[in-house]
């Protein structure tokens, strides 16, 4: 039991004013897995982050029902400090770096919960080796990054805080493809080598279910679909997050548009 | 023909060594519905805000817009409210909405631009104030009624769904009763459903009102469904315009769309 | 002759900007980690001004021992504030925080009345006194000593901001609040660190202003809400800004009011701030878009 | 209430819609015109608790109303922090020491001129000061403080030496005094002194200014007001020219707190530089904020407040029994009111930050869902 990874059960989550964001979600990350939460925007998908790290009272959110564990222990109610010390970072969506620190900075920052020793020095050292280009330009701002180069230094900032379950919210935003492909190849390998958990919330389906063992489909606050990301991929649900989206969808556009068009002419 | 309401070429939005939008350029004809699509970060919000006045593009740009009477504008170097009075509303992609006012204060600022009473009619509570809001109040309340939300008229909107509002801020421009309308992802975080009742209400104000609509959508399916003509964004520059067709088979959009696939 | 008069307002103007500049750093800290606008940071250096002209005048204590119990004193009862008060403010409205620290200023007031009465006190003189000449301006040791105790504190606090983790972890929150969060750092412990600086600063710009100013009474408060000019006009949110803000405040101010006459000091040093942001809104290094009050 | 059917658009501009909201309004008229009747008798209550003293502070707080709703409808409606208040109180003092105490002229001129100086003033001070935003406006205004208080020590020294400005006891108009409900004095005109007849005086200035800016702030200006400050780039989308409407907004309010000026002034007959301290503008932030933010009533509440608290405060101080005793208390009486304040203002704040209208509405609150109120 102490090695179940996370699990969320039966989780909703209300912001100030009374607007629900999530209507019982349930999900599980096994040890070791790499699993995807696909949705549109506004589907709740940082909503579940914010949940699971502790970051919901920041903007006025509240969890009304259940229950988040990791590894056996309920985080629900546990500071976001505590959860970083439990074993849970995050690469938040935008990426959130603290833009006048220097990228260094940033990621020792990433170190924050950690006892100073040594090892910070050699974590900050893999870091560099990893993202060398990251090495390069360790002493200038966060801020005058590159996108690409921005999203590797959150990554990488997450990686100083030596997590059990790495979450990825929307790592592939505005980013050209062949960066976010890097970046999910980097993922699979931390997996592989070293048995990191991986949560990655997307956008991008394709992309997701591409570098992943099991994904969810999250629509308007509830889970409407989950899978192996194989069998994901044919789903009508996930289609529809695709380009072109699924058949029916875009007939039942186009039947309005005739009927208006009509009306017009 | 007829003059194109707007007329933009060459706009160029810079912050600090970013191009948000290079060299945009484009006409979009009276009465049509003209989409702008492109993955996030393209600088689709980037082309309406220098169109609103927001952004102040680089030199050599030029949007011009025609009204009704057939009068020309150079909207670059204009201020966002001389600009709305011109006929041009729009929507935001992260709502515009004022959260602590009630739905009803909200839609009345869309009636703003046709009032006329200052503070000194207004605080002296002047017959003439009164009748001019009450005026306006009624038009709002046709508002209201269509978008069927008689019984959210007092709530601030910041405590309703994250749908109503949406619906409410296209009340809101449709009660600023423009010639030009920009909506800036009106359908995102939503339903199939939703989604429709959205594009049904676009079509009932284009019926009605005869206004030309700047469409930015994320879901394909609704884009390629519903635009006369679509420009297709990537990384700040233009890709493509012409029909969903064209842009559809254009090779550029095909690889900003599906380029990870490609690995 | 008029040469002399300037090189005098000069020099003393220097040593007034390096207290200005250590009490505006005080109060950059604060908003800077907290976004708490500390309208009692003046009190705050009125007190430690009373505390030093008890400890050093009446008691007599050395003026290292002096300087250090008040600095102590202030950054702990900065520590109970936060964990009393301002913890409860946090995320509450922009204004609302700000009159809790005008409450706090009055109570300040109220506690330094009771205690040291409405009378103002003398001037203290824990510093070796005596003066020497340059180019025909007389200048007190005491200054001098001011000048250098400010600057060693501007270099430590500069060394604790960039280079600790502490100081680390407050420029992370001052970034970007959710993100910090995000990464575990506990921000009820850095707005504390925060207010403990912020006030510390505070405390030994009192010490050494009660061996500048003449007297010592209930109007250093406003003296000491020069930090508002000071740190405006180098823009609210930097650091460099609030030091050379002060410098260029206290000389303005000093060499103006020595021209202009005493009364025009409140002027000319919201003058100057005024003039500056007509020029550059944010100050000198401030961050364009700030908080939304 | 919500779902009352609405039949006439114009029953929504009234100020007070709902029966039970009438109703409180006639109490309040009906209290508010015994009062002075109460408070001028010659009553001695036991335990030497304050009688004639709440009548002044009645007459202070109705003048300070003014004031704090004016300071309310910039920081409130508009979230424009000026501190440049006590600038303005200033401003009305020397338009009134000017025009009332050196030409001579009427009372009842003066406070329309008052609200035209101030308006044109306010906004020249705002047109500079407009271009900060948030933290650096406040600062600014802080400067437009020192400044007013140079030129008022300029302005008092040459036209009246170093002593206070002082203003004579307006008169009745005459129109006013031929009704005969006046006894005229020996000379045949009717003063303006005294608690009694000041508070029919300030009573409806006082009214008619709330009545006046809780219709701007309720209507379209005021509605763009509520705009600019909750969202400036998307009121400029709804067509409100931004600045302009914030200028309007900053003349509103200083036109405002100038009549206020000219107020104090003549009813506390005499002015000095030290009138103005920058405490004065905290005090005004503080009668919105404990009062209530963002609400006219607020405003009001805050004003009686703050002159009523600290009239009851004293006398608990000095006269309450078991506290009178203790000796602590007595030897340090304005300390202990001033410190008791500063608590009260922290505690509010942090417990209630809703402020005194916060209160009144989780009341009503309560009493309206009784009795399934739990």
């Amino acid at each position: 039991m102490t090695d179940s990874g996370l699990l969320v059960a039966n989780l909703s989550v209300a912001y100030a004013g009374s607007v629900t964001a999530l209507r019982g979600v349930s999900l599980r990350v096994p040890r070791g897995s790499i699993v995807t939460v696909l949705g549109a925007n506004g589907a709740g998908k940082t909503t579940l982050v914010r949940a699971v790290t502790g970051l919901l009272f920041v903007h006025d959110g509240k969890i009304r029902e259940g229950t988040i564990t990791f590894n056996g222990k309920p985080i629900h109610t546990a500071s976001a400090t505590a959860v970083v010390k439990h074993g849970i970072c995050q690469v938040p969506e935008g990426r959130m770096l603290f833009p006048r620190l220097t990228a260094e900075e940033n990621l020792l920052c990433g170190a924050a919960t950690r006892r100073r020793s040594p090892e910070i020095d050699l974590d900050l050292e893999r870091v560099y080796q990893l993202f060398p280009v990251l090495g390069e330009r360790r002493r200038q701002p966060a801020g005058l990054l590159s996108g690409g180069e921005q999203q590797m230094l959150a990554v990488g900032r997450a990686l100083m805080a030596r997590p059990r379950l790495l979450i990825c919210d929307e790592l592939s935003l505005g980013l050209a493809p062949m960066v976010v492909a890097e970046l999910f190849r980097l993922l699979r390998q931390l997996n592989e080598t070293e048995e990191m958990s991986i949560l990655v919330i997307e956008q991008n389906a394709r992309v997701a279910l591409e570098n992943s063992h099991y994904g969810y489909v999250l629509e308007t606050g509830q889970m409407v679909v989950e899978g192996d990301s194989g069998t994901l991929r044919a789903d009508p649900h996930v289609q529809e997050l695709y380009l072109g989206g699924a058949g029916e969808a875009k007939a039942a556009y186009q039947a309005l548009v005739r009927q208006y068009r009509n009306a017009i002419a | 023909m007829t003059t194109p309401i707007l007329t933009a070429s060459d706009v160029t939005v810079q912050f600090g060594g970013l191009r948000a939008c290079d060299g945009v350029g484009f006409e979009v004809t009276r009465g049509e519905l003209f989409a702008i699509i492109g993955p996030n970060g393209a600088g689709k919000t980037s082309v309406l805000n220098a169109i609103t006045g927001i952004y102040r593009p680089l030199q050599g740009a030029s949007i011009v817009y025609c009204d009704r009477q057939g009068r020309k504008h150079e909207l670059i170097g204009m201020k966002p409210h001389r600009i709305v009075r011109l006929g041009i509303a729009r929507t935001f992609q992260n709502l515009g909405l004022f959260p602590h006012l009630s739905v009803l204060d909200n839609l009345m600022l869309g009636r703003y631009i046709h009032q006329k009473r200052g503070v000194l009619s207004t605080g002296l509570f002047l017959p003439a104030a009164v009748r001019e809001e009450l005026e306006q109040r009624e038009s709002v309340e046709r508002v209201i009624e269509l978008l069927e939300m008689a019984e959210f008229r007092w709530e601030q909107v910041g405590s309703l769904p994250y749908g109503i509002q949406k619906r409410i801020e296209l009340g809101r421009v449709l009660t600023m009763e423009p010639d030009l309308l920009l909506l800036d992802e009106p359908m995102a975080g939503m339903s199939v459903e939703e989604k429709r009742d959205i594009l049904r209400f676009i079509f009932e104000i284009q019926r009605r009102l005869g206004v030309t609509v700047i469409l930015i959508e994320h879901d394909m399916a609704v884009v390629m469904s519903v635009a006369e003509r679509i420009l297709a964004l990537n990384f700040g520059r233009p890709l493509t315009i012409g029909t969903p067709e064209d842009v559809a088979r254009h090779p550029e959009v095909v690889e900003a769309y599906l380029g990870a696939n490609g690995g | 002759m008029p040469l002399d008069k300037f090189l005098q307002l000069l020099l003393s103007g220097i040593s007034l900007g390096a207290i200005y500049a250590l009490v505006a750093l005080g109060f950059v800290l604060v908003f800077k980690a907290t976004s708490v606008l500390n309208f009692a940071h003046g009190s705050f250096l009125m007190l430690a001004a009373y505390l030093t002209s008890t400890l050093l005048g009446s008691l007599g204590l050395p003026f290292a021992v002096g300087l250090l119990v008040v600095a102590l004193s202030l950054a702990v009862l900065g520590v109970v504030l936060h964990y009393t008060v301002m913890q409860w403010m946090v995320g509450k409205a922009f204004f609302s925080v700000v009159l809790v620290t005008v409450g706090m200023e009055i109570v300040i007031r109220a506690v330094i009345l009771v205690f040291w009465g409405p009378l103002e006190r003398g001037r203290v003189q824990g510093l070796p006194q005596g003066t020497f000449s340059v180019g025909g301006a007389v200048i007190p040791y005491v200054n001098l000593i001011i000048l250098a105790a400010a600057g060693i504190l501007v270099l430590a606090f500069l060394v604790f901001f960039n280079r600790s983790r502490m100081g680390l972890h407050m420029r992370a929150v001052a970034d970007n609040l959710e993100a910090a969060t995000a990464m575990g750092i506990d921000r009820n412990v850095v707005y504390a660190g925060a207010w403990a600086i912020g006030l510390l600063l505070a405390g030994v710009g009192g010490v050494l202003y009660a061996h500048f100013s003449p007297s010592v009474n209930l109007g250093l408060g406003v003296i000491g809400l020069r930090a508002f000019p000071a740190a405006i006009l180098g823009g609210i949110d930097s650091v460099p800004g609030a030091i050379v803000g002060g410098m260029i405040v206290a000389l303005v101010e000093n060499i103006g009011a020595g021209y202009l006459g005493a009364q025009w000091r409140d002027v000319i040093a919201f003058g100057i701030m005024f003039l500056v942001l007509l020029w550059r809104p944010s100050g000198l290094f401030g961050t364009k878009e700030l908080i939304r009050v | 209430m919500r779902s009352r059917l609405v039949t006439d658009y114009r029953q929504d501009l009234a100020i007070f819609k709902t029966r039970p909201q009438k109703v409180i309004v006639a109490v309040v008229a009906g209290l508010a015109v015994a009062f002075p009747f109460v408070f001028s008798s010659d009553f001695t209550p036991p335990l030497g608790f304050p009688w004639r003293a709440w009548l002044t502070a009645a007459n202070l707080a109705l003048i300070a109303s003014i004031g704090a709703a004016a300071f309310n409808l910039l920081l409130g409606y508009t979230h424009q922090v000026s501190v440049a208040h006590a600038a303005f109180l200033m401003l009305g003092t020397m338009t009134a020491g000017y025009l009332g105490s050196i030409h001579h002229v009427s009372f009842w001129v003066i406070l329309p001129i008052s609200l035209l100086v101030g308006a044109v003033v306010g906004a020249l001070v705002g047109l500079p000061a407009l271009r900060f935003r948030g933290l650096y406006l406040l600062v600014a205004t802080f400067g437009v403080h020192f400044f007013f208080l140079q030129v008022y020590k300029t302005f008092q020294t040459s036209f009246f030496g170093f002593n206070a400005i002082r203003f004579p006891a307006p008169e009745v108009p005459v129109w006013l005094a031929q009704l005969g409900v006046f006894t005229p004095d020996a000379e045949g005109r009717v003063l303006i002194q005294g608690d009694f007849r000041w508070y029919w005086v300030l009573l409806p200035i006082a009214v008619l200014s709330i009545a006046y800016m809780s219709n701007v702030i309720r209507l379209r200006e005021g509605r763009a007001f509520r705009a600019i400050a909750q969202h400036d780039v998307s009121a400029s989308l709804t067509g409100i020219d931004v600045t302009a409407t914030k200028l309007r907004a900053f003349a509103i309010s200083s036109a405002f707190v100038t009549m206020s000026g000219v107020l104090g002034s003549y009813y506390l007959r005499a002015r000095g530089e030290d009138s103005f301290p920058f405490e004065v503008v905290l005090f005004y932030a503080i009668m919105v904020i404990v009062g209530g933010f963002s609400s006219t009533q607020g405003a009001v509440l805050g004003a009686l407040f703050f002159y009523f608290f600290p009239t009851f405060f004293d006398w608990f101080r000095s006269r309450a029994p078991v506290v009178r005793d203790i000796k602590f208390l007595q030897a340090y009486a304005n300390e202990i009111n001033l410190a008791g304040f500063g608590i009260l203002i922290i505690i509010v704040l942090v417990f209630r930050p809703g402020g005194l209208v916060g209160v009144w509405r989780s009341l009503k609150g309560y009493w309206g869902r009784w009795p399934f109120s739990t």
